[in-house]
């Protein structure tokens, strides 16, 4: 089996603020970021890497049917930095620093896992596909880079409105190989929407090596067939990523169209609770990537800043270990949506099928045993 | 009241919607300046300028992905697909997002997206410029599919689409955009969405159909009179939800019913009609249900006229549901 | 004989028409070394090489769009669609080009491909790992559809479709794929194409299904018995052509019968299975034909159990066509 | 009304070996090609005119129900030169001289556009969807873009397979907007399939201006995102077509992977006998681009050559007329295929429920009457 190696990836040209100790390279532009928001970056990361951890433990406990975890790519995520709330955000389902970030918080995000009666989208999806207009973070599919057109529909909207605000939309680098990627792309050089695409090049999509996804010498370098920039920036470098996507929004922002910004990381782990990479892939490969750590640099980064302290750090980690111990127990407890709640949501009301087939579910003898809802 | 066709019934429409809703859009092929390959958004770019009524680059799915995108955003999309044969292309976005947003968003992002695109045969298309797709889209929960026959009908179920907010599919029967002509109020008004209309009653067979098929049965019907049948004529205007309550009505009364559509037989819309009728009728009825209908193959070219249902075989089958 | 579940007794047939067809190749996404998200291609790219079982980038449409420039080339190429829920990027390959092609090039360019695809819910997939878009291929002339229910169909049925000229879908009942295990020979036999099984023979109701369905009405029809109700147990195994003749003789026979799928009831295959028995059996008919079937919503994720069709339900509907 | 001008499309690179007057610009390289093969050229390129012009005027006169030009875009077509008969050809509807150059004769020609029952395709698609097996030139679709992905798919199965096979697809520039051009680009780069992607960009997608289908600088950079060579060539100019088509024809011979080639051409009519340009062009467009015409451009370079005659190309088209004359009357009085036809070829043998169909409508009174066929 192959082996991928961080080195080989970095031939390229590459931007970079932060070297693997967390230094600041010589001549990097160093985005400006309040201590307050290095804080809560680092803060977002470990809540991502505490809250992965966790859930990875009750799903193989048999409680939880399916997760996925982002380790080691969630610097990627805080592309979502330069942000106002009136900017949209259209995820994959590999970005929950996104999420918290936002402001979706642990309550909410166990629920959506659970799909229980308080799943804020009705226990209708599958676990990490979660949604939150209050935020204006769209509704996760399942089906890849379907996201990618929606996201640029929502931007040219923006501009037809008149706002300033822009749309931001990540996916993983095998989505690229997508028809989706190909139609969104071109229509926001055509309409110059103030969109961002943020390709997460995880270096894999399931078993396929991203060598197998395009003969391209980039992913960035796709930027070139739609007429926009493209920007290939260490995305385990989480102040590399901010100043990409400040440059990205900015431009947005002032009218000047789309970017695509290709964020260069690793997954650590398998694809999902049910892979198993050790089929295809060689075991000695995500360790090569640990060295590249994205919360070991920031947090030497903040060391260095005189930021961060082990007290600090704990703290956090705690904080949303007790969280989720909490809301665990209560996503646990809370039953499953009311079998009526079924047919709502197809239309704005139940035409006559839908209200004939409710009307026959409701007389159906399990809709009235309650203990068979997870069976 | 002026005289229209279907094409301007549908454009008068649109003209309408962009006046009154600031948020309405129009995308597609071809539809700004030339005003769509069958002229039904002429004049509107003229009108409403590029950034209402926009040219886009030749993808389906970017349409229709744009467009939701625009819907989840509080806009009110109108996307054209140029022909119903080149809808495939966005029947992800269709099926799996259009379709799916309100619901797998627990009701946080309806999609308020009407679709509009020709459909059927009787131009001389082929299998690419001729196909009636509707069965994919009434399979699919979520969507609403309309299908007039007529200019008047055309415009107000179309108003009434547009002032709703689930995604609908508004299908238009192109071999009869300009033949179709009839009297059309200039200003707004609206036909229920979900209502079939009785044409002409009768006693001894239902016919059903929809879109260009309502003139063939017109015509079957005004054929069976001459050798002495009663036919009960129904266009049902609306595919999903289809108006059950009209035909279970009338099949119950006639006893009897064909129903007529151009799509391919197996697994058509026509299928499902005659089983819900089964299902709510049986007991009133003398004969099966005549399906007359496509045939499973692909749509011909030189053979059109005899791929597609005419009067003649819908009388056939007339003829056999008394016989039976 | 060895036992064998559904998964392998698919690898079995795939590793034969590897074996002995030189010009088969397996292609799809994450086939290659990982052997299939389901495991289905295990072993093969170890043994044919990386050049008979392609990896390919993320893009159904790429998948079926190259297996059909091989299989005019003539090659038999056997793509894999990773889940039937994303088969949607492909559907214009498949709807009008795949199935299309021998006919519009008027019988030049057969295009033998298999696109094997599991199918159905029951994995807690939610919408976008559980939908059954059969219907939608049975409605478009030009395809073939098979949708096994048990190890030694699918590795009979399989290698069927592989020895033959025309497009197929083949469907895998991904619930059951490790559940459903038996006898299978080792080397090759077939199964065949359009024939569906009685798989035990009754009275009083004809219980039709296909796929992970045909557990739930023998599940069904084991219940009813209890109480003294005596059902023929239908297994219909190809969807297209589907075999009228078992169907219409079993229901001629009984007077009764339930169509059972998980897909949405509006459109779906039942209706269609319903109707064309209709039109044969009205005279025997001694009560509606029941449709239990998915509903007409998406498929949901917690509420997974109370949408798919179970025994119990199928039971109700058995006893509705007694009592009506 | 903006105006297209060709000057301003030649402001980027662009490979020319004839200038507009027919002579060869200095320092370009002139592909070997001998004076019976120029002369063929020449004679192909003249038979798609004659052939255009008489289709479009039989069309207007009523007889035919669809046509489709290319005039100004029939160098473009001849990107086939450098192919042998087993390389594969997957054209779009506008490339008539890649068939004539094939072989495919007038008369077949003449029969698909009626639909006849001569037609190889047995009257089963509209007017200039032709196919020929017996030529490896594919079956045309009407939905554009489809055949791009077939075509990789063919080149991957002729690598397979271990001969040196090529295959060529043709498609215009607004078809580089679909999802399709970009898997089957994208799969041709992973698979280093032997395929040549020929765009013609004659700057017009029905209505749609090519600054609308893309907002990169060219068609030809496109060919970045997929790590293969992209080519922008003068369309116009023969010569400069078969330069770049023998490199790329090359390469993918050699194993060494697929090309773009866009050839930059003009669309000087309309898009199709349904179409009215002066609806939404201007129209003193087209006049600007014919001094770039490539017929009068290799004509003028013939006549340097010596190897032009007024009676040579007089000859030429009186032979194309006469043979048009003659198959005319003949596909005219064909009648349409037999109404059982209808059936075959859905599937290779007919299932029961197509049988039941066949037999229902031959029952029915039109099918016996055979002056109802062409109503
Ligand atoms: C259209 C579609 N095809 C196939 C799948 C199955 N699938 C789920 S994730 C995945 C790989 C995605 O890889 P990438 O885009 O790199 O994202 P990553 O998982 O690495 O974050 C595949 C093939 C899908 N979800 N959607
Ligand atoms: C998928 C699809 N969508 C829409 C159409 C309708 N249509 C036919 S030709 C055409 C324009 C194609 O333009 P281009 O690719 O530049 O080719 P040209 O006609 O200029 O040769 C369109 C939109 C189609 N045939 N297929
Ligand atoms: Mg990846
Ligand atoms: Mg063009």
């Amino acid at each position: 089996m192959n082996i991928k190696n961080p080195a080989t990836v970095d031939s390229l040209e590459l931007r970079r603020v932060l070297d693997d100790d967390g230094k600041v390279v010589a001549g990097a532009k160093v985005p400006e970021v309040s201590e307050k928001d290095l804080l809560r970056l680092f803060e977002t990361m470990l809540m991502v890497r505490v809250v992965d951890e966790r859930m990875m433990r009750i799903q193989r406990q048999g409680k939880l049917g399916f997760y996925m975890k982002s380790l080691g790519e969630e610097a990627t995520h805080l592309s979502v930095f330069p942000l106002r709330d009136d900017d949209w955000i259209f995820p994959s389902y590999r970005e929950q620093g996104a999420w918290f970030w936002r402001g979706y918080g642990i309550e909410n995000f166990l629920n959506q896992l659970f799909g229980n009666r308080k799943d804020p989208t009705k226990g209708r999806q599958m676990p990490v596909h979660h949604s939150a207009n209050w935020l204006n973070v769209v509704s996760i599919s399942s089906p890849v880079g379907t996201q990618i057109p929606q996201a640029v529909g929502t931007a040219a909207a923006m501009k037809a409105s008149g706002t300033d605000s822009v749309a931001m939309t990540f996916f993983g680098e095998g989505t690229s190989s997508t028809g989706e990627f190909h139609v969104g792309m071109n229509f926001a050089g055509v309409m110059k929407a103030p969109v961002i695409f943020v390709i997460r090049n995880n270096g894999w999509a399931i078993s396929t090596s991203s060598e197998r996804q395009s003969a391209a010498k980039s992913f960035a370098c796709k930027a070139v067939g739609y007429g926009m920039p493209g920007i290939r920036v260490d995305g385990n470098d989480i102040l590399a990523v901010i100043q990409a996507s400040n440059e990205a929004v900015e431009r947005a922002r002032a009218g000047l169209g789309p970017t695509l910004i290709e964020c260069v990381t690793y997954r650590i782990e398998g694809h999902s609770s049910s892979d198993d990479p050790s089929v295809y892939r060689n075991p000695a490969e995500p360790s090569l990537w640990e060295p590249k750590d994205p919360l070991n640099r920031m947090r030497a980064y903040l060391k260095n800043e005189s930021i961060w302290s082990e007290g600090l750090e704990k703290e956090i980690s705690d904080k949303y270990n007790d969280e989720i111990t909490k809301y665990l127990a209560i996503a646990e407890a809370e039953p499953p949506p009311a079998v009526e709640t079924l047919f709502d949501d197809v239309f704005q009301e139940l035409p006559w099928h839908l209200k004939e087939q409710k009307e026959y579910l409701m007389q159906q003898a399990r809709t009235k045993n309650p203990h068979l809802h997870n069976s | 009241m002026p005289t229209m066709n279907i094409i301007q019934a549908v454009n008068s429409a649109l003209r309408i919607q962009m006046t009154n809703e600031p948020k309405a859009i129009i995308l597609g092929e071809d539809v700004g300046k030339f005003g769509g390959v069958f002229r039904a958004t002429a004049g509107l770019f003229d009108e409403f300028g590029e950034d209402r009524v926009i040219d886009t680059p030749l993808a389906e799915a970017g349409i229709i992905g744009a467009a939701i995108g625009m819907a989840i955003y509080g806009m009110r999309p109108i996307p054209e697909i140029q022909f119903s044969d080149f809808i495939f292309p966005a029947f992800d976005q269709i099926v799996n997002e259009l379709a799916k947003f309100r619901y797998r968003s627990g009701g946080q992002y309806p999609c308020p997206v009407v679709i509009r695109t020709p459909v059927g045969g009787g131009i001389r298309g082929g299998h690419y410029h001729s196909q009636s797709p509707e069965a994919l889209f009434i399979h699919t929960p979520g969507l609403k599919v309309v299908l007039p026959s007529n200019p008047y009908d055309a415009k107000g179920l179309l108003l009434a689409c547009l002032k709703q907010d689930d995604p609908v599919l508004f299908m238009e029967p192109k071999k009869i955009y300009r033949a179709s002509r009839g009297e059309v109020p200039e200003g707004e008004y609206t036909v229920e969405i979900g209502k079939a209309k009785v044409v002409s009653e009768g006693e001894q067979v239902t016919l059903i159909a929809y879109g260009a098929m309502v003139d063939i049965i017109k015509d079957a019907a005004k054929k069976a009179a001459e050798i002495g049948i009663s036919c009960e004529v129904i266009d049902l205007r609306t595919l999903l939800p289809f108006d059950i309550e009209t035909i279970t009505e009338s099949v119950t009364k006639t006893g009897r019913a064909v129903v007529v559509h151009e799509a391919p037989k197996t697994c058509g819309f026509g299928a499902e009609l005659a089983s819900s009728l089964y299902e709510r009728c049986l007991a009133s009825l003398e004969a099966p249900i005549e399906r007359v209908c496509g045939f499973d193959t692909p749509f011909p070219y030189s053979l059109e006229h005899e791929y597609m249902p005419n009067a003649d075989r819908v009388l056939g089958a007339i003829r056999k549901t008394l016989e039976w």
